[in-house]
């Protein structure tokens, strides 16, 4: 039912703007102030998420026609957990200073709303490739957030990005401790939204003028 | 009822599907997992023995792990330490002894044990070689703690212990190691939850080298005190840091020798941590060094040829 | 209607003065004014600062003009940024800066106060809405940013007083500063022996907090000169007595059951006299924003306040809690409002 | 009645205490004015200021034509009884009402009647009045003090609506009706209302100090009309001369009539002359929402209605003229002047010497719940009981209000029992209709107490009154 391109770029910046996760949806907050410390953790939480993304929409997709609609929630639960669990098993084995700093955050990975949310709206309905196109969106929409939200608090927690000196020395340390993560969280929203608004105006703007 | 059954059939697929899934990933992992988990203790304790990438650990550097068992036999309670031994026959192997001390520090008995040096990692392997030497009825073993005897060729390099204290908020995990003669050699926190900036700094080299120097009658008098740091500690203590050392070798004996006797600095609003990790130590410390010589004396007596 | 009335229908001449004002009723109104009470509480809060300059040295004047002029400075440019009228004259920033640099210690560097300035009025009280609007107290929570982000400068900062008042030595006291523990440091982890070992008898220390001669924040010193302003505040009317008696006297009587070994053995007086005890239960549980209006709701604000501050002093990780105790009670304000509702006249009607 | 020793009564919530400002004109026998050259009777007199007005003020008046219709008596306005140019003499009728609620009009001069015109009316910006210039003869009427004991409850009550007295103390409320109550009622007490608690204001204290046996003499017969004998006469405790005066004649009444009539001083607090209040302090019973005084046994009447009252009843008097203070110092000379109603600002400024320059603000009314008005062609009001100039520096900066900062003030002042603060940020906020959490709206008779503490100087008053009518838009809405 999706055929052009444009409609795949749509999908595709839906879950980065529109439907950003964080952001818009307000999904999946527990992770995003408990985690997002600093960048690294932030990408490599949302690398996680992403492949989590990615696989649970395949499967549904490629399952759908076979899911009974009464138990699809618990079949989305357990394929995001079959999932989850490859995840931790992976990176605790190839990837242990990624596994220690996730720590249990990537268990919980299995209770996203957002992933839930998205096999639910869009993989049951939709034919592979779309849901892939939408899954890789939503994966990097929350991506983004994290990285977004991580990067702000190790600027600003620590003087530091990605582990790299920036600015010599530790502005707030608040910005480390979990209360922040609202803070940003919230500020972010914001600014988002304010964004978003001047983005429609322009738009508006742009269409009445031709 | 056709539902139902459809129903339940499918929700069994799904999750044998899972599982099988998961057990296959889980069997491909298993092994590189817990080589992770070995690597990360072991270069936590080669980090303690002073070896990093700039010195790199001897080859003759072996590490010989003492378990210590609560063993239950017949409503007695003893202490069962699990000592590495020399293999009785020619080969080089080391294999473990069992030997049941009680609770005076008295010997009871001693059994060969049907397991490797490598075996020995695991847990459920040492219970099962422990429980099958056991006599008696209704033995029940209960693993209390370990340490690990380092050496290079037939010299002991020093005692690794693994130690667990409360603080601030929640349990504070650290290692230190003790040389032949029970001072401190280093001191290493694996895990905290202190809060950042505060309690978090006993990470730090100028908290915990405070400790390296404290031999064990200096340990059970030492006291936490608020006071700063004087600014020629704190560059001794965290002279690891300097890129080009500073302090030349003379430097360093006598700066050990002047601060040696110095009781712990408190870290600055965080006391409560400070206090925590010196408690924990001198706990660790006083009760391994009345174990380990009560163990030494058994194994003089006993003529247990230990592999340390 | 006829022709004849409708030509008797003339519209009047209206000869108006220009110059005369047609405002709404009442057409006087009190001297007080936003502005006024502000200025007072701040002339209230200057004893204080004039103290502490003797007792711990200059640079806790530098550290509260930076505390003042980056409140000011914040508000002035929030308020431009977000388009609203800017306000800064009427002396609430002033108070805040004033306040905030009341709650952190003399030995801090001076640049301290600038971050919680900025947290205080733009992300407190500008962008809840403005002045009348913030939830929580901007002063505390500026003091709860800069604690959380500088733990150390912010419990090691503290100085010993200086006693004698030579030149010299006064001079130098920002140089050479001591750093040293508050009493309710010791207090808290060596109990009242060691409190007593270490500023001497129980009187000393009575007449030291009393006075001011003791370790401790810029404001929150001297008991005596916060008492006197806090009394013109009353004396005014600016504030009522509810919320400074019933925190002073629920912290008195939680320390007294609770504070000492045995229950009912805690010294109530030196409860009070340490730390921020009287600054907070005269100027700041007292905000108008951040306070209920309604008597009784005041009374259980105070008394919340008094006890918050036993349980963290007693039981918390920090030695003092009226900042923490203050900001938890600060959200509870709407619904003590909601609440207690002041009695309606026709309720008293049988 | 409270009697604790040595302690004035007084109301337990709320009331402020302004600077009075009395000393201007206590001091100041009542003065005649002279006759002005015009006066103009509003049709509609007995209106009280109510806040709506203020708001959607032109869209609730009739066009004058309407007044020259026959339908003007259904609002109780007046219609013109005189045929046009007619020749009137002072105290002649020349408005009467069919309406039950409504005060007949009668001429202050003599002169000829020129018709009905629109004139500048304080509250409702304009409005019909008849007007009356003076021309021929001036002859003062002369009237003759009869023995009004005699008549019944009937007859007294027909003579006070012949003679057009409203109630006034500010809402100008007929009198006639408010004494004719129905049988089975109960009362039992009399309040004279004498606080004039508002700043500024002395004509009821000039009244009570210069004609307190006419007070008396009012007060029994207001005491005839409702079949009861007590009565007592509260008075703010700063009139010491008003009180000293009444007590006097009480005790020198030739013939008390079995009268119990007691005279209170009160504690001086605003708004001590609101009828709630006054109520309370002398009797301790609280007026239910939304009831009349009389549901609690209790008639409040102003002190000056009850002397017009006797006017009326023993000198057959129309109400023609009163007492208004001339107060402020934006005024060459205060005073308290007997004027005509009807006569316009202007000829009062110029009997008195003109204004002076600081003029800032001209208040019809008291300066807590007067009306300010622009022109000095406002006519006095029957209910009008004075006219301040005021200065610059009596009414203080007169600049915007600021935000709202919680000091409660407001909340201590309203002696209603209402949250001001949250009414306007409520309102401020577009939440109007929500505001009945916030105590019964219309228990507000805006005293202005709040308004006056408040630091940020907001209009409060204002904001209660447009709550009022959010809230009664939304009951309509709901009903409909």
């Amino acid at each position: 039912m999706l055929e052009d391109k444009k409609s795949y770029s749509n999908i595709f910046l839906n879950g980065i703007f529109n439907d950003n996760p964080i952001f818009r949806l307000a999904l999946s907050m527990c992770p995003a102030v408990g985690i997002s410390t600093n960048m690294m953790n932030g990408l490599l939480m949302g690398i996680a998420v992403l492949f989590v993304q990615i696989c649970s929409s395949l499967t549904i997709s490629l399952m759908k026609n076979f899911i009974h609609p009464r138990i699809r929630i618990p079949t989305y639960t357990l394929t995001i957990a079959t999932w989850v669990t490859v995840t931790d098993l992976v990176l605790a084995a190839f990837f242990p200073v990624a596994y220690k700093s996730l720590g249990i955050f990537v268990r919980l990975i299995v209770v996203f709303c957002f992933i839930t949310m998205r096999l639910d709206v869009f993989a049951r309905k939709n034919p592979v490739f779309p849901s892939l196109v939408d899954a890789v969106g939503m994966g990097f929409g929350f991506m983004f957030g994290m990285i977004a939200i991580g990067g702000v608090r190790e600027l600003m927690g620590m003087g530091t990005l990605l582990g790299y000196d920036i600015l010599g020395f530790r502005p707030l340390l608040f910005f480390v401790l979990p209360a922040s993560g609202f803070f940003v969280v919230g500020f972010m929203m914001a600014i988002f939204n304010y964004t978003e608004t001047i983005y429609n105006q322009r738009k508006r703007a742009r269409s009445t003028a031709s | 009822m056709k539902e139902i059954i459809k129903i339940t059939v499918g929700l069994t697929m799904t999750c044998l599907i899972a599982a099988a899934i998961m057990g296959g990933v889980f069997i491909v992992t298993a092994k590189a997992k817990k080589h992770n988990e070995y690597v990360n203790f072991q270069e936590n304790m080669l980090k303690l023995l002073g070896f990093d990438e700039n010195k790199p650990a001897p080859e003759a550097l072996q590490l010989c792990t003492v378990f210590r068992y609560l063993v239950h036999q017949d409503k007695k309670t003893s202490l069962g330490y699990m000592l590495p031994v020399q293999a009785s026959d020619a080969t080089d192997d080391i294999t473990y002894q069992l030997v049941l001390v009680d609770i005076q520090g008295q010997f009871i008995a001693k059994y060969d044990l049907a397991i490797l040096l490598a075996q020995a990692t695991d847990e459920k392997d040492r219970e099962k070689a422990i429980t099958a030497v056991l006599t008696g009825n209704n033995n029940t073993i209960e693993y209390a703690d370990q340490f690990i005897v380092a050496k290079n060729g037939d010299q002991r390099l020093a005692y690794l212990l693994p130690g667990k204290t409360p603080g601030f908020k929640t349990h504070i995990n650290f290692m230190m190691a003790m040389d032949a003669t029970y001072s401190i050699v280093g001191l290493q926190i694996l895990e905290h939850q202190e809060d950042p900036g505060l309690g978090a700094e006993i990470e730090q080299e100028y908290f915990k080298n405070q400790f390296t120097g404290k031999d064990v009658e200096r340990l059970k008098t030492l006291k936490v005190i608020k006071e700063p740091l004087p600014d020629e500690q704190l560059r001794f203590l965290e002279r690891t840091k300097w890129i080009n050392n500073e302090f030349s070798d003379d430097d360093l004996a006598t700066l050990q020798k002047k601060y040696q006797p110095k009781d712990i600095c408190a870290i600055t609003g965080a006391t409560i941590s400070s206090v925590a990790v010196l408690n924990g130590v001198k706990n660790v410390a006083t009760k391994f060094v009345y174990r380990v010589k009560v163990l030494e004396n058994i194994i003089s007596k006993q003529n247990i040829s230990v592999a340390f | 209607m006829n022709s004849s009335a409708k030509d008797r229908i003339q519209t009047a001449e209206r000869p108006y003065f220009n110059n005369l004002s047609v405002s709404f009723s009442p057409h006087f109104r009190s001297q007080v004014s936003t502005e006024r009470i502000m200025w007072t509480v701040v002339a209230c809060l200057m004893p204080s600062l004039i103290l502490s300059m003797f007792v711990f040295g200059l640079q806790t004047l530098i550290i509260t003009a930076v505390s003042v002029i980056s409140c000011v400075m914040t508000e002035a440019i929030s308020q431009k940024l977000l388009n609203r009228p800017i306000a800064i004259t009427d002396g609430s920033a002033v108070i805040t800066g004033v306040l905030l640099a009341y709650v952190i210690p003399p030995g801090v560097p001076y640049w301290m106060p600038i971050p919680g300035a900025i947290m205080a009025i733009f992300i407190t009280k500008i962008i809840m809405g403005g002045l009348g609007f913030n939830v929580f107290n901007p002063a505390l929570m500026g003091r709860a940013l800069l604690m959380a982000s500088y733990p150390v400068a912010m419990t090691a900062g503290w100085l010993t007083p200086i006693r004698d008042l030579s030149l010299d030595k006064y001079l130098n006291a920002g140089v050479d500063a001591i750093s040293t523990a508050t009493p309710l440091y010791v207090l808290k982890h060596y109990g009242l022996n060691g409190l007593i070992e270490k500023f001497g008898s129980l009187s000393t220390l009575y007449f030291d907090f009393f006075f001011g001669f003791s370790p401790g924040c810029i404001g929150e010193t001297s008991a005596c000169v916060l008492l006197v302003g806090g009394i013109v505040l009353l004396y005014k009317r600016y504030i009522t007595w509810h919320i400074p008696v019933s925190v002073i006297a629920s912290t008195a009587f939680f320390t007294w059951i609770f504070g000492g070994e045995t229950y009912f053995s805690g010294n109530p007086v030196l409860a009070v006299l340490s730390g921020g005890v009287i600054l907070g239960a005269f100027f700041m549980a007292t905000d108008y924003v951040t306070s209920p209006n309604e008597k009784r709701g005041q009374m259980i604000f105070g008394a919340g306040i008094g006890a918050l501050t036993v349980l963290i002093r007693l039981k918390g990780g920090y030695p003092e809690g009226v900042c923490y105790a203050i900001l938890l009670m600060n959200p509870l304000v709407p619904a003590l409002d909601q609440w207690f509702r002041p009695k309606r006249f026709s309720e008293g009607a049988s | 009645m409270k009697n604790k020793a040595n302690v004035l009564p007084d109301f337990p919530m709320g009331g402020i205490h302004p600077t009075e400002r009395k000393e201007l004109t206590e001091h100041l026998p009542i003065e005649t004015m002279t006759d002005p050259s015009k006066v103009a009777l509003f049709l509609k007199q007995h209106v009280g200021y109510p806040s709506e007005v203020m708001f959607n003020l032109i869209s609730q008046l009739h066009s004058p034509e309407y007044y020259l219709e026959d339908n003007i008596c259904k609002d109780g306005a007046c219609g013109l009884d005189a045929s046009e140019k007619k020749q009137v003499n002072e105290g002649e009728l020349i408005g009467s009402t069919k309406n039950k609620i409504g005060a007949s009009l009668h001429a202050g001069i003599n002169g000829t009647v020129d018709g009905v015109f629109d004139t500048i009316h304080p509250v409702l910006g304009k409005a019909p009045a008849i007007i009356v210039s003076k021309s021929g003869a001036q002859k003062k009427p002369s009237y003759t003090r009869k023995d009004w004991t005699k008549y019944s409850k009937e007859e007294l009550l027909s003579k006070i609506n012949d003679a057009g007295i409203v109630g006034l103390g500010g809402a100008g409320f007929p009198a006639d009706i408010k004494l004719n109550i129905k049988p089975g009622v109960f009362l039992d007490t009399l309040i004279l209302n004498g606080s004039e608690c508002e700043p500024y204001l002395t004509c009821d204290h000039r009244v009570m100090a210069e004609y307190p046996q006419d007070v008396i003499e009012g007060a029994k017969i207001i005491l005839k009309i409702l079949g009861i004998n007590r009565c007592v006469i509260g008075i703010e405790n700063n009139k010491p001369d008003a009180i000293a005066a009444l007590e006097k004649a009480v005790a020198d009444d030739p013939n008390p009539m079995g009268c119990d009539i007691f005279i209170q001083p009160l504690t001086v607090k605003y708004p001590h002359g609101s009828a709630d209040q006054i109520m309370q302090s002398i009797t301790d019973r609280v007026r239910p929402s939304g009831k009349r005084s009389s549901s609690i046994g209790i008639i409040v009447q102003n002190v000056y209605t009850t002397k017009t009252i006797y006017d009326a009843v023993a000198l057959d008097k129309p109400f023609y003229e009163r007492v208004v203070t001339i107060s402020g110092r934006g005024i060459s000379r205060q005073a308290n002047l007997l004027v005509k109603i009807g006569t316009p600002l202007a000829d009062i400024v110029e009997y008195l010497g003109g204004t002076t320059p600081d003029l800032a603000k001209i208040v019809i009314g008291g300066p807590m719940m007067g009306v300010a008005v622009s022109s000095l062609n406002v006519p006095i009001t029957k209910a009008t009981s004075g006219v301040l100039f005021l200065t610059k520096d009596e009414i203080g900066e007169d600049e915007k209000y600021g935000p709202c900062i919680r000091c409660g003030f407001c909340l201590n002042a309203c002696p209603m029992g209402l949250e001001p603060n949250n009414i306007g940020v409520f309102v401020e906020a577009g939440k109007g209709a929500d505001c009945e959490q916030f105590g019964f709206v219309d228990d507000c008779f805006q005293c202005g107490s709040c308004a006056y503490v408040c630091p940020a100087k907001r209009p409060l008053v204002q904001f209660i009154g447009l709550a009022r009518i959010k809230i009664e838009e939304a009951k309509k809405k709901e009903e409909n």
